[in-house]
This record gives C-alpha cells, structure tokens and sequence, in this order.
C-alpha cells in the first residue's frame, strides 16, 4: 500500500501503524509520521488548492513553513481546525482530515476556472474595476469576491477543550534544539544556569535529523544528539518540545505556545490542548536555522515540485522516498546531497539541474559515482504534468539567454534556491538587519534586546561551523549573566559545507508573457505581478507586498519574501536594502486563539465579585445585573411577577413600611489622621470644618476639570477620622485619585487613606418603620441625639457595627455597616426581626425608583462626565468660603460659566406615559432633521405616585420651569413638563419623624 | 511587557504590577485662582508626549507608590526610575545610551 | 490553624482555608517606626517585603509607611497604639475581615503559582512576602518554606481565585 | 491617469499588462509650495486632493517621513461608523459617511467601501441607557442607527453567544446599517493617485525637521531631510508624530500617543457577516474581503512610539472576541502588528486653525481616524483654503480646552453607580 516508505529507515516506528482519513479515504501512516509525510508514503502529492486560482498543489516544505499541504483536521464535536499544515500535524489514531478550498472535489475544482482567466487576476485587479454599476458593489461584486475568500472552514461549534497558561523565568532560553542550540545550550548549561531550550518539532535535533551520516565526536549524528539531550537533562536543562517561540517582546519576553494533546490518540483528562508560556530570560539564543528558499520558474508549483531539504527530511525522518525518478533543480549546493541520499535509497535520480556552471568537484565525483546525469549551466523553463509533475524542461542558460532545451521524465523535482536565514524573533525586537552582498541574504546587525543569533541564522553553512558558533553564542549567553563557562569544540567528520547563488526568476524558453512562476504559492503571487506592481509606482517593498498581497498568506512570507524583495529590487535598479524588507510580525507561526485566551475564558474570564449576602440573594431568587466588577441583586420577583411588578411592589412596601438592601458593594475609604479635615476640605467640594463627629454629610468629588467624578455619603466618627463611602463602580478610582494628591501634592499632611470596602458588610434599612424595628436591636447610641444625618459605632444584633442614619430613599433610612464576616448572620437577624414589619428585600432598580423620587443623582447615569456642581443642581453642596479644592479653578472657566449649559431638572409627561431613557428633548418638534436638541432624558421610571416620572439634563433647564419640551419618538411626538427633581415629598418630612 | 523597577521595592518587576500614571513634574499651582485660563488649561491638558526619553509616573501595587521614571518612548527601555519628590534628573549620557 | 480543605495530602498541591485572625493595617510616617514599634513591642522591618515575627504577632512592611500586623484574634494594639498617637501621629485600621487567607502548599505549589503570578515567585526568600498580583486580584504572597505559601485574598475576589486554582490542579494532575 | 475600467483592465490584460503607468510619481520638493502638509497618510493625502479639487490650490505637497500610507492609515481595523453620541461628533462622522459612499467612483478607484453594517452590543443597564442615547439622538441628527434585541442582534450576527450565563450577557445592540470597513491601503493610494493627477507633489521618505517661522510668527515653510521648503501655509497631519511636529513651530499641544495593536487570525470562508464592536467587553471584529478575521485591540496603558505593544493586552482582546464568540477559539491568530494613535483629553480630534498664522492642524483622532478619512481631509482642505473652519469642524478647535466646552465621548460613557 505505501509503497514509497523504506522498510525500517527513518524514525518512525514501523512497528506502530496508525490509521486516518484524508478526503473520507483511509490511509495508514507509522506513529511519528505527520500527515504529510504519511501520504507521501501513500504516493499521494495533490493535498490542496491555491487561494486565487485554485491551482492544484502538493508539500513544498516539510516544516511549519509550508504554504501548500493546508488541511481542515478533527477529532469529534466541537474540535475542528481549518488551515491546519499537513506537514507539522502529526498522525494520531482515528485523525479526520480534508482538503480546502475546493468544489467538488481535491482533483476536479469548479474553482479552477479562475485559473483559465488569470491574466484578468493580476496584481490589485480588483482596485480597478468593479465601480460600475456603482449598486452593483454591494449587491453583486462583493458577496462574489467574498464568496470565494478565504481557505477552510470556520469552526461553527462551541470548543470543549481548555487552554492554560504559564509565566517561566529562566537565565538562558534558546529558541531552536539544532546543532547550533544544542551546542547554544551545552555551553549555557555550565555554572548552574537556568537554562531553557526549546524547539518546534516533536523532536529535537534539527536539520541533525535529516543528515544522519553526519559524525561528531566520532558519533553519528543521531546518536549524538541523544547523547547531548541525554547530557542537558542530566543539567537540569528544560527541554520543551513541540513548543514555537511565536513572538519576543519587550526586555527579553518570549511568548511560547506548547501544544500538549493534539498529537496524542487519547489525551488525559484535564489537560489542557495548548499552553502559552510568558518567559522572561536574562540572555536569549536564538537558533531557529535557515529556511530553504524556492526557485522561482515557469510551472513551479505542480503537485511533485518541491523543496530538495523537504525531500531530504521525508527521506531520513520518515523513511519515505517523495518519488521514485526525482530530478533535481539547484542553485546551492545542499541540493546535491539530497539527490545523494534519495540515489542511495533506490531513487533513479533522473538528472541534477544546477544554474551554476561551475560546481565542485567532489559533488561532480558524488554525482558520477552514483551514475546521475548532470546538467551545469543549466535551468527549467517549464514543468508538465496536470495534477502532479511529469517532465521538466532543461535547458543550457547563459545569463538571460536559453538554449534549446530537452524533456526530463521525472515523477518530482527537487530544487533549491539556497538559503534564509531565520530572523522572524529577531526582527520582532526591532533589531536592524544588514545585507550582505555574498550570501544575497539579510543578516542580524544592531540587537535591541540582551540576545544572541547562532548558526545557520548568522548565515553560517555546515556543521562544524555551525556548532562552533552555537557554542560561541551559548558562552556569550552564559557571561551575559556574569558567569563563566569554557566554549565546547566539536569535532565533524562527513560534513555537509555548501554554498551557493541566488536568482530572481528564470528564464523560460516558451512565451515570457504567459510564464507562470509563483513567488507566494498559497496567494498566487508570481515574479510578473511583482514586476507589474513595480510598474505601478509601488517602489517600497511595504507597498509591493500589500499590492501584490505577497508574503501574506498563512506562512507569512516564509517562502516568498526573499524572493519577492529580489525580483522588486532587480525591477527596481536597486539593491534590495535600499527597497527594504517587510517587518515580521507576531506570531512565528499561525496560533491558535485558545492559546491565548489561557484561562480568561468561561466562569474565569474576567472576575466577578460577590458579596457576603450574595448567596442568601441567590438562594431567594434575586435576578441579577453586573455593575462595574460585581454582580448585584436587581430585584426579587415573586413566582409569576415580570421586573416591572417586582420592582413595584418592592418600591410600595418600602414606602408603606420597611425595606432591606444589600449596600456592600459601596465604596469605603477610612480617612485618618491629624490632617483628615484639611485633606477633605481640599479633595472634596464641601466645607468639613464643622461637620461635627458623630455627623454625616453628603460628598461631591470633582475632577481637576471640575467635571462631577464621584459622591457618598461621608461620616466623622472622630474629629480624626472620616468614614467616606463612594459609589460602588467609583471606589477604586477614587482612592488611586485620593493617594495621587496625598503622596505627590501634599504629602506633608498626616493623614492615611485605607480601603474598607471589604471590611464591612453593608446593609440599608427603609422606610417609616426603619427606626421601630432597628432600635430594639442597638446597643450604644443614643436616640434622642441620632438625627438624620448621624453615624456612630456600636453594636446591632449583637454584631460590632458602624450605624449611619441617611437616607437614599427620602424614608427613614439606615445603613448598618458589620464586618463582612457577619454580614450574612445581620441580614438573616434584620429578616427577622423586619417580619412583623412586612420586611421587603429590594435590589438595585428599586433603589434607582425610590432615588429618584427624591431627585437623588446617580454618577454616570444622571452625569456624563461633563456636569458641573452647578448644572446637576448640586451648588449648594459647593464651600464657595474655600479657597481652593479638586477641580475649583476650572468652574470659572468661560464655558462652564456661561448661559445655556444643561441643567438637571425632573419631566413629567403630559399624557403620563413613560419616557425612555436616553430619548432626547427638542423645543420645536417640527423643525427638520439634523433637530436641535436641548437635552436627554438620563432616569425615567414607572414611580409609586402612580404616574412615570424622569429626570433630564436641559439646556437652561433651570428657567424652563413649568415650561413644555417636546421628546420626539418613533411612535410618535410625547410632550413634558420641565418640573423640579424632586417628586416626593420636597419638604423631607418623612426624614424627620 | 515591560519590566519596571520599582525605587522603594528596590526590586525589578514585571508591567503588571505597575499603572502608569501620566507625565511627570506637572505640579500641581500652589494657588490656582491666580492662574489665568490658558495657564490652567497647560497644567490641566497640555502635555510633552516626548518622541524618546520621557519623565513619567508609574505606581506600583506592590508598596502602593508612586514614583517617576524616565523611560525612552522609541525602545520603551526605562533609563531610569526615581523616587516622587525626587528633582528630575538631568539625561546623562551613559543613561541615554 | 487549618480547617476545611480542598485537597487530600496525598496530592502535588494542598489548598486550605485558613482560620480568620486580627489583621490591622498600620500607616506611619518613617521619623515615627520606631515609636510605633516600642508602644507595639514590634520590630517594624523598614525594607519592603521584609516580615518580623514576635510572639504571636507578625509584621510585614508593604510600603515605606505601610504595614500589615497580623495577630491572634483579641489581642489588644489599638490601646498602646492610641497612647502615642499624639507624639506619633498614626492610623491604624482593623481589617480583619477584608480578606481570606489561603494556604497553599505542596511540591508542586510553584507551578500552581506559575500559573497567574507574573512576579518570579521561586526567587522570594523564605520568610519573606509582597503584595502582587494573581491573575487580575491583588493578593499578599507570604512565603513560609520552599514549597509552603500563604495568600490573602480580598474576600469578594475568593470565588474568581478558588476556581483558577482548580483548573490549575486538574492540570498539574493530568500530568501536563 | 490611465483610467480604471472593466475595460481596460480586459484590454491589459490581453497585451499582458504592459501598458498600466505608475499611479503616482516619486517626487522631488520644489523650492516653494502654496500648501505643505505633513503626513502622507489618508487624511493628508485626502485634504491635498480636496485642495486640488474643490479649491484650486494644486502647487501643494504632501511630505511623508516614510512611504505614503505607512502609519496608522495601513494599520487599522478599517471600521466606518458614524452613530456617536454629540451632535458635533456624529455630524462631523456622518459628513465623512456620506463621502465614503462616492468614493469608488470619485477617486475611480476601488475602496472596496462595503457597508455590512456595525453592530454595536449592550452588556448592561448602563450600556443600554447609553446605546438609546445614542439612537435617539442619532436618529433625530438623521444618522441611521437603530436599536435590536439581543435575539434580532443574534439573528444579525449567527455567531454571537446570547446566552444569560455570559459573564456579559448581551442586552441588545445598536446597529448602522449604511456603516461597515474598506480597504484602508486603497484609500491612500486612491487619493495619492487623484491628487497627483491633479498636480500634488508626493515627497516620500523625507522626513519634516521643523517648521519655520518668519519674524511676524507667521509659517514661511518646512526644514525637511532634502532641505528647506519655502510655504504659505503648513497643515500637519500627523498622527501619533503631531506633538513633536507641532512642537517645532513653538506649539505644545494636548496630545499623548499610545501603542494601539490589531491582529488577523487566518483566512476562513465567509463567516462573519457584519461588525461588531463592544466596549464593555473590548472586542472588535470583522471579516475582511480575504477571509481573515479583524479584530482589534485597545491602547496599551503607556504613552509610546514603539509600535511593539505587549503580550497581555493581546491575550485580553482575544479572550474577550472568544468569549462573545465562543466558536473561534480554535481559529488561528496570523500576524498582529502595532500602530501609534494620538489621544486627546476629550477623546475627540481637533482640527482646524492654530495660533500661529498659515500653521493648521488635524490631530487627535485616537482610535477613530480611519472611519473619518474623506471627512477630515475634506474638511481641512477647507480649512486651509479658506483660512476659516467649516461649520462642521468649528467645534473641534484648541481653544476648547482653554474654555471648557468639551466634546467628551469618553466621559459619555463613563461608569459609576
């Protein structure tokens, strides 16, 4: 059946066949294969379809760069994944895959016709036409343009796996486990350095893997690479595979994503799919190799062309032959040596095509010995074949000129176009990179961060060079952090140097004008749209990129930024510095989202905050509503009651009788000190001199803007001590503002601001019957001195508490504070001891209701963050004697005194129906649109005096008493009488029984 | 994310322990009454939002402080943190580097 | 000390509730530590993250002006302390109930704490705390031995805590 | 200008494009221009246009530190929305709308504006109150927005999760239906073509040193990296690099610049019918014409050029698109990149004359300078030319923080209770 795997060769394990379906057929792979490999093995090259053309394509990589083999992969509800490469997913048993961007099928596609028309898709097309009909953008074009987008399928179903996340802190991390960062990492390990070495891969050993007739230290390659790991181990050295550094951030932040369980047939129990890693290193090696770098000709993304180090790794890795008559097309001389290996493994190399007309002469003896014809000065002009390839072209090239050329038969082409070195994390530092004219390539120059670059990423070739530099570059490492440490020496037989040339396209010896040679396979991006872009006026390679859309597909420019900027830069007359190189961005390569989200999903997303009297609201039906970080109870509907009839009733029997409210989400802050007066009288806007203890007093906070921030309620328990209170989504910024003035601007005053919030649990009691039913249970205060507006500290129901007698309902009101652990144990107590009194638990709209009836301001509702003191109505809660205090200067500003501000005032409807909050107010309902409006509704309620009432912030408002505005809805135009804020008993008589 | 030293901590952590908290040495006037309008609208809004070293505050969770610091805006490196109340610092060479 | 817990011994990492005790925080100018430690009979560390353990009672410094005195319920500072507020002006506020204290211990408690500290937990000496940050909670860390910590937790944020910390359990069990 | 057409696309494409020339030249400054402006992405390159256009005023030069569209213009998310809250914002928005929706055609080049509608959603009381604000006071501006359900929000938008065990169940949204994205690279390059067909100079990688004032304060021109260029009149319009510009003319301005970082996640066939932004949750997202998911993310805590932005702020704004839409986690992010967005006190642009005569400016625009593109540069072409604010960019002056009549969209939805 896979009659291209080698009996017993590679590193999979022969003995261990598994199972899966590509396009509902089932295959059968060895464990260790990926699903790339494993139908190469099956002789199967077709494994997608290119995004604009549909053009059939197979692997051109072995790696996480591949731009082709793109599959959607499964494994039950819930775990789908489109895009997946075929050549990094590794075969786990019962693995369901697919193939993309198709209809109806992988080897005929309906799709493909746009290939027919390709010259009409040519670069940034779509920029030039489909304007006319201009209705037919919207209705036509684009749903077909979008229509036929993107490559695989979403996932429609809700994911059931869960991602974790993981902050390390190391000394050295070393990204990439090949020669250079083994040899990075035996150096680090030295001295009792925290070292980290990771590498992508399932395995480690890097391009080692591939070459295993290498010998080091009079080792073969793989043997000593097990001996290495088996060392670093023993060091304590972390080894973490199938890990990709996908971005490195500020001072030496290295984000990693680990994938945990989609390799394996069953994974445990609570495991989660993907782990991201936050490192912080003190010294980073980077080692993350060379990327192979296609040739760019006509025909040179058939099914069977492919990259001569790919076929290398399927060979040695996997023990699979990707054909059985391979020709090869080279520009460097790695690709002899893969020509080498697939000839010894019983592959009729067909011929060995190298641009070059000069190549050493041991490759010639290499090639002679094993009988492979070859073909120096030689290029392919074409390839044929229509789903995989069957021949190539070769002919004689002399610069631009093409000889008369010859057929190959061949069932695949290898080629190679040298070598790129990769500098993704480096280049996420904001390091400069610098060309370098002999290797054609970008080289690391200036470094931002505390980093090395080793090896094959430095451009260096071969082992012994790049085991010596890994080394070199571990050391370094290792005396970075101040420590010392000898440089290893390694010693390489049957090494593998190599150097070679680079090209822009070939020539091809058919029509120029109808060569197709693809630079970005999966975007359809070929050398004549880069040269047509430049024609354009696209003279920067940014420009050339987003033009042409090259080096924007899912391998982010891996394969085709290299030789984009080459061809760019030749159509320029420049030198590729002098284009530039695009920037590469995070994440090295595509990253799931799940890995990112870690635990910020579900119950755990962001928090919740509870109070302590939160689970009797839960276990007594409270619906509840999230303000700012908690969750509060909005009301209790009895069985068959809608809010609306809850929130009445409980608003009635508040005002009948007796309420109970669960307040602790309320801002406290203990103010305390010798200075705690002056600190008030210059945070906030009321005079607090004579505020006597034992006395309350309602606080307005401002901004330096003099815009209302805040307010609250505010005891003096002692001539030192103030217990402030601050609106539930305000207390955190407010005692950040309160320590910003304290320690920057005053912090000469001797006062100390401390968080309460959670110390207390609060409790507030309403109505006539408040203080009935409250006095039997308080000890230490006394009555005949406990007006409205009194606080002090003593004990309720037998609880150390803190008592304030206010009122946020305009009925006699209370608000008991406990510390939080008796919070539950008071309000089960008030429940109690209320029954005789119809005790009625309220949640926060009924609070809103009562509220407002009295006129009382909620921040943020009835202010927007531009209302004065002034235009709330709030004046008299201003010290006009003090000099100075938050945000006093700015009220004098021109247009904060000028006429015509909006000013807070009630409506009430003259057909009593309600207002919507948010409804805006216009004096001439008539006038045509754009309105002039004078204001909006902020509150509007069904209220308990039997009609709606709101409030509204209005252009002059204050004058407008008595006077009609007029709200124009959908349904219709209602009209309002601009009325004082206070609805409910404006002599406060209630208070005072 | 960056990494922050903190002058009282006398420690280097990580970003999220710390809130920024905007450019430093703006005091707030003595007596603002005095002030005329464009002035107050300087201490109010008008900021440097200095392109490379920039004086700025940072407040740390850990001992509650803030504190000011002089971070470069083009590499985000901080060149230097020092303690509120402390003069600015004149940019030193060795800093810049 | 410990009441209920979450975990059987037997597992990598224990988590348990701690018993609630006197908690005050303590807020002095430096010119006046030391008044404030004699009236206390503490030792106030001066270094931030530095704790002092006499008797019963522990002091922790968490700013240059800020300490957390932890004690055995019922024992009596605000007296001595209300004795020298003239000379060494103070505050001194009990938030006994503010928090919950975790204990969080096992071979494995670093990975637990790995989890959402970003701070490098493994390098706090022993003996020594700091308030930081345990996803999006602001907790006090005190370090008791190697593998051996304790957490204060603002009360409401507990629930938000409890449930990261058992989704980091199910992981650390798996095995992964 | 070769015109763009089916046509000649067709006929092109028969010769193997051979025939198509550069749609804008590599200039080189001349000694003296009417107008200078600096910054070369869409707005400057827009209000060039306009002065050419609707003015006259065509010995005019648009100077760019880098390639044309390399800022914030080639680095947003590309929403277009109008429905904000003050008249001022939304009339000045909906202005730009109503240019959106001709672009195509004006510049004949395909914007690729595609109106699929920006669903604003309501996770709570506040939300709500806030969102019907908005409607009413935009329907009675004549802005299209309207209120839906949360079940008409999930009917609009099939991948939404509406259930009420949501840490922020949605509520409801407000939905524009004339707003939605457009390509952002081909807005610039539309209005750098049109404006060098007119006569515009494009003067690239030449970055503005300072701007140089004659002995009566006024503006005379520009010390650039090719030398001083005599001016009139100077307009900068440039971005998150405004203060340090304005700074060398002697004008300190309330600017801070924050790294502001967006990101795709890889290409998938249509699933994503609309935009979606929420702000109690900070998830923005649409799918653009290529398949790749949008989303974008909120301002990094510090003030800075670094175009870097950190890893947690990523984390938070994918979480929170997962957590609204909880079938794309196992979606793949591609790439994310960083922009520099200046802010102003009031979240609001300012834009319009400066104390300094022949100096203008455009700044301010935060996270919202995209979607105002046509607006702000039609609008300082105005401004510039006639040396007055048009009426609807009048309330967007400096002077309002010296007076106190702020536009404040960010304090409109601040939260307390």
């Amino acid at each position: 059946m896979s009659r291209f795997r080698i009996p017993g060769k590679g590193r999979v394990d022969h003995s261990a066949p598994v199972s899966f379906t590509f396009d509902g057929k089932t295959y059968r792979g060895l464990r260790g294969d990926t699903v790339a490999s494993a139908l190469l093995a099956n002789g199967v090259h077709l494994m997608g379809r290119s995004f604009k053309y549909h053009r059939p394509r197979g692997p051109v990589t072995a790696g996480s760069e591949e731009p082709n083999a793109l599959i959607g992969t499964s494994r039950g509800a819930g775990r789908f994944e489109p895009n997946t490469r075929a050549t990094v997913q590794e075969l786990r048993a019962g693995l369901v895959t697919e193939s993309q961007n198709k209809w109806p099928s992988l080897s005929f596609d309906i799709g493909a016709v746009n290939d027919r028309a390709y010259m009409l898709f040519s670069a940034g097309f779509y920029y030039k036409t489909f304007m006319w009909p201009k209705s037919f953008w919207d209705k036509v074009y684009e749903p077909v343009i979008r229509g036929a987008a993107g490559l695989g399928k979403s996932p429609t179903e809700v994911d059931p796996d869960h991602y974790a996340s993981r902050y390390l802190h190391t000394d050295v991390l070393i990204v990439g486990a090949g020669p250079a960062g083994i040899a990075a990492a035996l150096a680090a390990a030295q001295s009792g350095a925290d070292v980290t070495l990771v590498d992508e891969n399932a395995e480690m050993g890097g391009s080692l893997l591939s070459d295993p007739a290498v010998q080091i230290d009079g080792k073969p390659a793989w043997d000593w690479v097990d001996a290495q790991l088996g060392r670093l181990r023993a060091a304590g050295v972390r080894l973490m595979t199938r890990t990709t550094a996908i971005g490195y951030y500020h001072q030496n932040m290295v984000g990693l994503c680990q994938r945990l369980t989609d390799h394996l047939d069953n994974p445990p129990k609570g495991a989660p799919r993907e782990r991201m890693w936050r490192v912080r290193a003190g010294q980073v090696v980077l080692a993350q190799g060379a990327l192979e770098k296609p040739l760019v000709f006509d025909g040179n993304d058939r099914p069977g062309v492919m990259l001569a180090g790919a076929a290398q790794t399927y060979l040695h890795r996997y023990g699979v032959k990707v054909g059985d008559s391979p020709a090869v097309l080279t520009s460097h001389d790695s690709a002899w040596y893969a020509a080498f290996d697939l000839a010894d493994n019983g592959a009729r190399v067909a011929a060995i095509i190298d641009t070059r007309d000069v190549v050493r002469p041991d490759l010639l003896d290499g090639a002679r010995k094993r009988g492979i014809e070859v073909l120096a000065g030689h290029t392919v002009t074409t390839t044929r074949g229509r789903l995989r390839v069957k021949s190539v072209r070769a002919a004689p090239v002399r610069g631009t000129h093409v000889g008369r050329g010859r057929d190959i038969p061949c069932d695949c082409l290898l080629m190679s176009g040298g070598w790129t070195p990769s500098l993704h994390l480096f280049s996420h530092t904001k390091g400069s990179l610098a060309w370098d004219a002999d290797g054609n390539t970008f080289l690391p120059d200036r470094k931002t961060e505390e980093c090395e670059i080793a090896g094959a990423g430095r451009g260096l070739w071969g082992y012994q060079a790049v085991l010596a530099d890994g080394a070199a570059a571990g050391l370094r490492a290792l005396q970075g952090l101040g420590r010392a440490g000898h440089e290893g020496r390694f010693t390489v037989a049957n090494d593998r140097p190599g150097t070679g040339v680079s090209h822009t396209e070939l020539p091809t010896d058919g029509n120029a004008g109808k060569a197709r040679a693809f630079i970005d396979f999966q975007n359809d991006v070929t050398a004549k749209d880069i040269r047509l872009a430049v024609r354009e006026g696209m003279r920067s390679i940014e420009h050339v990129k987003r033009y042409t859309t090259n080096g924007m597909a899912t391998d982010q420019g891996k394969m085709s930024n290299i030789n984009g900027l080459m061809i760019a830069a030749d159509a320029l007359g420049k030198a590729p510095p002098q284009v530039g190189l695009t920037t590469f961005r995070p994440p090295y390569t595509p990253t799931s989202f799940g890995a990112f989200c870690g635990y910020l999903r579900g119950e755990t997303f962001q928090l919740t905050r509870k109070t302590p009297i939160d689970s009797w609201a839960e276990a007594n039906g409270a619906v509840f509503e999230p303000v700012a970080q908690w969750r509060r109870a909005w009301y209790f509907p009895k069985p068959g009651e809608d809010m609306h009839a809850a929130v009445l009733r409980e608003c009635k029997a508040t005002r009948a009788s007796l309420g109970i409210f669960d307040a602790s989400t309320l801002g406290k802050i203990e103010v305390a000190g010798p200075d705690a007066v002056e600190f008030m009288n210059r945070m906030y806007t009321n005079p607090w001199t004579k505020l006597a203890p034992g006395r309350c007093r309602y606080g307005l906070l401002l901004g330096e803007d003099g815009f209302i921030r805040d307010d609250g309620v505010i005891g003096r328990l002692s001539p030192d001590l103030f217990h402030v209170t601050t609106t539930t989504g305000g207390a955190a910024r407010v005692l950040t503002m309160m320590e910003d003035y304290l320690q920057t601007e005053w912090p000469d005053l001797d006062v100390w601001l401390t968080s309460t919030t959670e110390q207390w649990a609060t409790v507030a009691l309403n109505g006539p019957n408040a203080l009935a039913m409250l006095k039997p249970l308080v000890q230490g205060v006394d009555w005949d001195d406990f007006p409205h507006m009194s606080c002090a500290e003593c004990t309720v129901a037998g609880l150390p508490a803190r008592l304030f007698r206010l009122s946020f309902t305009g009925e006699i009101g209370f608000e008991v504070n406990v510390p939080a652990r008796h919070g539950l144990a008071l309000w089960t107590a008030l429940m109690e001891a209320g029954k005789p009194y119809d005790i009625c638990p309220y949640g926060t709209e009924t609070m809103h209701v009562l509220r407002a009836e009295k006129g009382y301001i909620i921040v943020g509702q009835d202010t927007d963050g531009t209302v004065t003191p002034a235009d709330a109505g709030l004046d008299w809660a201003v010290g006009k004697a003090k000099k100075d205090f938050v945000g006093k200067r700015s009220l004098s500003r021109p247009d904060i005194t000028a006429k015509g501000r909006k000013q807070l005032v009630g409506l009430l409807t003259e057909d009593g129906s309600p207002l919507q909050e948010g409804a805006q107010i216009v004096l001439d309902p008539n006038q045509p649109k754009p309105m002039k409006m004078v204001g909006h509704v902020t509150s509007s309620y069904q209220s308990t005096m039997g009609h709606p009432i709101a409030m509204a912030v209005i252009e002059g408002g204050f004058d407008k008493m008595g006077e009609t505005v007029f709200i124009p809805m959908p349904d219709g135009v209602r009209k309002a009488r601009v009325t004082s804020t206070v609805f409910y008993d404006p002599d406060n008589t209630r208070l005072k029984a | 994310m960056l990494l922050i030293h903190c002058p009282y901590c006398e420690d280097t952590l990580p970003e999220l322990e710390f809130t920024y908290a905007g450019e430093a040495h703006i005091a707030r006037p003595a007596d603002p009454s005095a002030l005329s309008d464009e002035e107050w609208r300087d201490f109010l809004f008008i900021r440097t939002n200095a392109r490379g070293p920039h004086y700025e505050r940072w407040r740390h969770i850990g001992c509650g402080r803030f504190f000011n610091a002089l971070r470069d805006t083009v590499s985000d490196r901080f060149l230097m943190t020092y303690k509120a109340g402390e003069a600015r610092p004149t940019l030193t060479n060795e800093a810049a580097e | 000390m410990t009441n209920q817990k979450h975990q059987f011994d037997a597992s990598p990492v224990v988590v348990e509730d701690l018993a609630p005790a006197l908690r005050l925080s303590l807020r002095v100018k430096p010119a006046h530590r030391a008044t404030l430690g004699q009236a206390l009979g503490l030792d106030l560390p001066a270094r931030v993250g530095a704790c002092k353990v006499a008797g019963g009672t522990e002091a922790l410094c968490l700013g240059p002006d800020e300490w957390l005195i932890t004690a055995p319920e019922g024992t009596d500072l605000a007296t001595p302390a209300r004795a020298v507020y003239a000379t060494a002006p103070h505050s001194l506020v009990d938030i006994s109930d503010r928090e919950i204290t975790l204990r969080l211990s096992g071979p494995a408690v670093l990975d637990l704490l790995a989890a959402c500290c970003p701070r490098n937990v493994a390098a706090m000496p022993v003996g020594s705390a700091a308030r930081t940050v345990f996803d999006s909670a602001t907790v006090i860390l005190w370090r008791d031995g190697p593998t051996d910590f304790r957490m204060d937790i603002w009360r409401s944020f507990v629930p938000h805590v409890r449930s990261l910390l058992s989704q980091v359990q199910g992981e650390i069990a798996a095995g992964l | 200008m070769t015109h763009f057409s089916a046509f000649s696309l067709l006929k092109q494409a028969l010769n193997g494009h051979k025939g198509w020339r550069e749609q804008w030249p590599d200039s080189q400054p001349k000694a003296e221009y009417d107008v200078v402006i600096v910054g070369a992405g869409g707005h400057g390159l827009g209000a060039a246009y306009y002065l050419a256009k609707e003015h006259g005023i065509t010995n005019v030069a648009v100077i760019d530190k880098g390639w044309l569209g390399g800022g914030n213009t080639g680095r947003n998310t590309t929403i277009i929305r109008s429905n904000y809250l003050y008249d001022e914002s939304a009339k000045l928005y909906d202005h730009a709308l109503d240019l959106w929706d001709n672009l195509s055609q004006e510049l004949n080049y395909n914007v690729m504006y595609s109106k699929r509608g920006v669903l604003m959603l309501a996770h709570n009381v506040h939300d709500v109150q806030s969102f019907q604000r908005h409607v009413n006071s935009n329907r009675l501006n004549g802005v299209d927005n309207r209120w839906l359900s949360k079940e008409e929000c999930k009917a609009f938008c099939p991948p939404l999760n509406i259930s009420p065990d949501a840490r922020y169940p949605v509520m409801g949204g407000a939905l524009q239906m004339r707003a939605g994205t457009a390509r952002h690279d081909a807005v610039a390059w539309g209005y750098a073509r049109a404006a060098a067909a007119r006569g515009v100079d494009i003067i690239q990688n030449c970055a503005v040193n300072a701007i140089r004032r004659g002995p009566d304060g006024a503006v005379i021109g520009v010390d650039t990296a090719k030398g001083f260029i005599r001016a009139k009149k100077v307009a900068v319009s440039a971005a998150g690099n405004t203060s340090v510009v304005m700074d060398s003319a002697g004008l300190r301005m309330p600017l801070e610049s924050f790294p502001l970082q967006a990101l795709v996640s890889e290409p998938v066939k249509p699933i994503f019918p609309c935009v979606v932004m929420s702000n109690t949750v900070h998830a923005y997202i649409s799918q653009s014409d290529k398949g790749e998911l949008v989303i974008g993310s909120g301002t990094d805590q510090y003030t800075s050029y670094s175009q870097r932005g950190g890893l947690p702020l990523i984390e938070h704004t994918v979480a929170a698109i997962c957590e609204v839409f909880p079938i794309f986690t196992r979606m793949r992010m591609l790439r994310k990149w960083g922009g520099i967005v200046d802010v102003t006190p009031d979240r609001s642009a300012i834009l319009g004359k400066t104390p300094i005569k022949g100096l203008y400016v455009n700044c301010g625009w935060g996270t919202g300078g995209f979607k105002a593109t046509p607006g702000a540069a039609h609008l300082l072409a105005y401004t510039v030319a006639k040396d007055e604010p048009h009426p609807l960019n009048a309330p967007f002056t400096l002077e309002r923080f010296t007076t106190g009549r702020l536009i404040d969209e960010a304090a409109a939805a601040a939260v307390a209770h």
